[in-house]
């Protein structure tokens, strides 16, 4: 079983889905004989041919409506937003389509597709490169919206949104995408789109994030660790339909978590499992909530971006504040 | 896709001055003038006086509908309502020019299409009487009516490419206003549709007005139908209460778009007799002195009058027809008036195939005897 | 001084700022002779002129770049969206430039742009007409977000959000622009864009609302009134920047909180509030925080709008079990 | 706004046949062969020397640019950037027909623009250095870079606008791609500027790529120009990589905007001679034999051999102004290699005028000892 990056994972599963159904077809801006601006798509291309990878016009609100199109007749579009920065003409279609079809027309009409797209920060990008965008989505009703961070859990995760009958928001962190290999066996197993991942069990303090911060977050519970403190770590990956059963059940064993996430933090998603310990875990709670997020000011560029992600050390601060919290 | 040829580089070659390299020329066609009179050879349908009434009874049905819709809503019994008083031949002609297999993205005031394309005019009453259920079209593929305006232009493109994809013999209608010619939905999908030559027609729905802004102040542009020269593609204009002329251009285009020809645009010109709505006052912005004249082009009154001078309808078929729609759209109406709400749980049921947990839970909330009554 | 209502008080701020100052216009479909579809403009292109009220063609993502360019230039547009269900092409302008234009060129550029827009159901609206949007909105930096609920403070917050040096998402709840009306008197004060309302002091719990579900709110309140319970209500009103200082400071008092809007649950805004209860007032709560909203559904044509609502049943069934909470 | 006509109304009369309602024609055209040979008269500036030879040194100096950039950026010193090798003539031919008190809205390739209105070099590397202060110029009122395609365009119409109404003899100038021209953005924006007769000119500075998808992808128009026709405004072409045709095109449409003659479209037809920017590797999907001609284009020998041809340019000329070029350049990436960072809190004082006291907190937990320590 080899081992593999996470757009390696991306590009497993689209090449599996697509070999195992004909109406899996791509689109997208660079995505056939270039391969996508980070080779997500790479190989497809020459593998399935100009019908089923195909490279559109510049225009996002146009690729977005097109899959509708393609949806509503049984194709299974997998459309690539080249940056998050440029998904938001794709938000009209989304939430004014996409995501009602089935509701409209009272499910004679479906509406299977996935908008996948690179998204967050630290890869040093140019400006609208960065972008965390998940709060865009996560209050659409009638999608999903899954952030993976791993290899093996983006393969799982993507084979499931293009299976899953639904619209998917599909959010790839690009700090994420060669940061790490690991073993992918390429089986065609999906992971389930209402579940949290549990990475790391500990019964001192509940760490939940998603995407690219996960990276901090896992260093920081290493080092928590090796100060004895037992640090839960919890892939939240699928933010809609959100799993807070895990949340409540690892918050309702350590009475202590500190949210993660890059995305500014006022409207940030991390408010929505705040509030879902707030009303359904308070008497777990034993120290506040943290959150741990990006500032809620526009993203720098890349010579500050350092200061406005999440950084480990953020996260130690916060952690170590719920634990002396009494 | 095949690429579109690159004429701009062989056009480089005429050198020594400011060298024509493209040219276009946007066409207006009708044959019937506003007394019902041939102005040129009919097209060959028009021999044949079943389908000329056909057209006929179908404009009427589409009237009578508005007519009982616009009754309803003014008794509140029915939600907002766009009336397509005057605009009938539009979504007529071209519904009599599609095949059944092919696939209608109507805008909101194609009524006239939908009802001769299978859907009934009960589910049209559900559907502007605020029920989900009107767009779960029993005997239809069609696309549900679409508010946002331009927004379903894009789907157009998509299902063309499901059709080209699979070498379905099949075209995609699209239908929408001169106002939603401004937006960028419209020309995206032009675009697309023209590099790809996807099997489309897209008809502008002309009727002079979107709500107050009037057609001159939508754009600069002289023709809408020139819209499709931003996208490589032809466009031609027809008098949209010419219910020949939208059948002939309409058949036309989707004849070459089923050929694999590409897709093609028609500006329809029509008016909009009435309010943008029933929510709508338009005494507010536009003089009854612009409205008038437009009178004498109904298109149904020219249809009559050509077939009358032809013989080919008498008082009693006109009585029968007006007391046949009459009694459809009542009954219709009837049945509408008679149909209980969904019950709320339907709510949760169509937003996911499956439920999701979370979802399940809210449900039971809402169920739940303290929340269902309504504050 | 006259009584009115709320869509009355929003056409005599937008007077009062064009009044005052010429570099104010209004731009949006239908806003100028016909005087918007709601008559929030009426009158006013017959006042001002065509050069002040502009009717523009029919497209969303032009009328807020349009503005951004206006603004740049030291115009303040006032830009009407004719619903919320066609909000969503303005994102990308409002994502990706007025938000940002004044740091991505350190203050040498800045966007002082109004973007207004009737918000909201229970109008028995056709499909696309009844969106509660603000979320998509309250996580760009760099905006700022607000819903008046009453027509004085539609008055004060208008014109505050017009005078503001940055851009502005404004949100006028359709259902209540005839629901009441107050007395307003037009001197031209402006009502601060940091701060809550207190609509109603109690002792016993504290009902956080914003917007259109406010009258449920309030009728609830009154109802808890009659039966002794003291219930404070707040009417966030700004939701970007959020003060949470007031909402802090009335559940330390009350110690039991229901948050109650219209968007739907999961994502909404709500979620924040509920958030900062969890972080920085979590020892003030004797009881979960809940939250009565929207369903995570696809909100529901206008013959089952009312069972997606938050009614005042919904409200006080969360409040009694707030206070029977131990 | 005043309306445009309406046409199609008075089109109607043309009866019995399909008739034409209007015709368009695009043109092209080019002053100079690419060995820099006079095809035609030339336009009157040229014939100064002083004008053409600053038309030269802007090129160059945009090129001693490029190359520094590149450079920089290969050794890690700054951030992914967007080369107009070969492009130089569009923006520079541009620039020198406005006027200073116009405004430039530019895309990301228009750096021979820039620097010719006042945007110092130092600047500009310190915005693909990654650093804000780079759009903080000191010495223009421009646009800055615009990244996310198309999106500056409905800008331009705005800033249009403002001119306007303020009765100001200014001008908006938008430069975008071929690729950006499929974005509705263009659409909208050209439409308003065609309906309100807006001072704006638009500027397709058509490389022929965007990305990997190559113009004949990108739409089936003939040429881009006629993307004007669709907003009832005039479009053409030009040879982008000859700076006479650039700069006299420019200078007619300016002249005409600024005369309140409305918007104009320019198509100028180059090619990017290099990668789409340094994360992108072209040879993956543009073959080496497809750029090998356009080398053969190069804007600037071509107005090299012109002005050698006149002999208005010696090689003392030419050596004196690449040293000079590189020493402009070569100090201002001193200067920026020199420039530390902003300080962190920077990033909290510029999101709004006045620091919210949410935000405030913010920035105070940011300068915290433990937090500002990166992880
Ligand atoms: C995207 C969008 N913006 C605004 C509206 C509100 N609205 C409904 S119909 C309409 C005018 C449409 O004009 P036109 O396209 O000419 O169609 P018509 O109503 O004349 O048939 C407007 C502005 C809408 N439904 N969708
Ligand atoms: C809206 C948007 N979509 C996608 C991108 C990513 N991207 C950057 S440049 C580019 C191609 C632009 O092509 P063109 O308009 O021809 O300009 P060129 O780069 O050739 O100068 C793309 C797809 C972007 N920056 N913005
Ligand atoms: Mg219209
Ligand atoms: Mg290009």
């Amino acid at each position: 079983m080899p081992e593999i990056n996470l757009v390696q994972a991306v590009n497993l599963a689209l090449a599996r889905a697509m070999a195992e159904d004909a109406s899996v077809i791509l689109l997208g801006e660079d995505i056939g004989v270039d391969g996508g601006v980070f080779r997500a798509t790479e190989g497809l291309f020459e593998r399935f041919g100009p019908e089923r990878v195909l490279d559109t016009p510049l225009a996002e609100n146009m690729i977005a409506g097109v899959s509708v199109g393609l949806a509503s007749q049984g194709f299974r579009p997998v459309a690539e937003i080249q940056f998050t920065g440029f998904i938001h003409p794709t938000i009209d279609q989304l939430a004014n389509h996409a995501s009602r079809l089935r509701t409209r027309t009272r499910g004679r009409l479906a509406c299977p597709m996935v908008v996948r797209a690179p998204a967050g920060g630290g890869i040093r990008a140019i400006e609208h490169h960065s972008e965390s965008v998940e709060s865009f989505f996560t209050n659409i009703p009638g999608l999903r919206v899954v952030i993976p961070a791993s290899p093996a859990r983006a393969y799982g995760l993507l084979l499931s949104a293009i299976r899953d009958p639904d619209p998917v928001v599909f959010l790839e962190p690009t700090r994420l995408y060669r940061a790490f290999r690991e073993e992918v066996e390429d089986d065609g197993a999906g992971l389930p789109l209402d579940r949290c991942f549990l990475l790391r069990e500990g019964g001192d303090v509940t760490l939940v994030s998603w995407g690219g911060p996960l990276k901090e977050t896992l260093a920081a519970a290493e080092r928590l660790a090796s100060e004895g403190v037992g640090a839960e770590v919890i892939d939240v990956a699928t933010l809609k339909p959100l799993d807070g059963d895990t949340i409540l059940a690892s918050v309702a064993k350590t009475g202590r978590c500190v949210i993660v996430h890059e995305a500014p933090l006022t409207g940030g998603f991390g408010g929505e499992i705040a509030a879902r310990l707030a009303e359904e875990g308070l008497t777990s709670l034993l120290a506040p909530v943290a959150r741990v997020a990006g500032w809620d000011t526009v993203m720098p560029y890349a010579r500050l971006e350092q200061h406005y992600l999440p950084s480990e050390a953020r996260i130690l601060a916060a952690v170590r504040q719920a634990l002396s919290y009494q | 896709m095949p690429p579109a040829p690159d004429l701009h580089m062989t056009a480089i070659s005429g050198e020594a001055e400011a060298s024509p390299v493209a040219r276009f020329e946007i066409r207006y066609s009708r044959y019937l003038d506003e007394s019902g009179k041939a102005l040129r050879p009919l097209p060959d349908f028009a021999r044949d006086k079943a389908e000329l009434a056909a057209l006929y009874k179908a404009m009427v049905l589409a009237r009578a509908f508005d007519a009982k819709a616009m009754a309803l809503q003014r008794t509140g019994r029915l939600g907002t309502f766009a009336s397509a008083l005057g605009q009938e031949a539009v979504a007529v002609g071209l519904a009599a020019a599609m095949r059944a297999e092919d696939l209608l993205l109507p805008s909101f005031r194609e009524h006239g299409a939908q009802l001769w394309r299978g859907v009934s005019p009960y589910e049209l009453f559900l559907f502007w009487g605020g029920d989900e259920r009107g767009s779960d079209f029993s005997a239809s593929h069609d696309f549900p009516i679409c508010v946002p305006v331009a927004t379903h232009v894009p789907h157009a493109a998509g299902v063309a490419l499901a059709f080209k994809l699979r070498r379905e013999a099949r075209v995609a209608v699209a239908v929408f206003g001169d106002g939603a010619t401004s937006k960028g939905d419209v020309a995206e999908a032009l675009n697309l549709a023209g590099v790809w030559r996807l099997p489309v027609v897209f008809v502008v729905n002309n009727n002079g007005w979107a709500i107050s802004v009037p057609r001159a102040q939508q754009t600069a542009a002289e023709t809408l139908a020139q819209k499709a020269v931003a996208a490589g593609m032809e466009g031609e204009q027809v008098d949209g209460n010419d219910v020949l002329a939208v059948r002939e251009a309409a058949a036309r285009a989707l004849d070459k778009a089923r050929r694999g020809g590409g897709p093609h645009l028609i500006e329809a010109i029509t008016y909009r007799l009435g309010d943008h709505t029933t929510a709508d006052d338009a005494s507010r912005y536009r003089p009854d002195a612009e409205v008038s004249p437009h009178w004498a082009q109904d298109p149904i009154a020219r249809l009559r009058r050509h077939l009358v001078d032809r013989d080919w309808w008498q008082k009693a078929d006109e009585e029968g027809l007006i007391a046949e729609a009459a009694a459809t759209i009542e009954e219709a109406a009837g049945r509408y008036l008679a149909t209980p709400p969904q019950p709320a749980e339907t709510m949760f049921e169509y937003t996911y195939e499956r439920l999701p947990q979370d979802l399940a839970r809210q449900r039971e909330r809402a169920l739940a005897p303290a929340a269902d009554t309504a504050g």
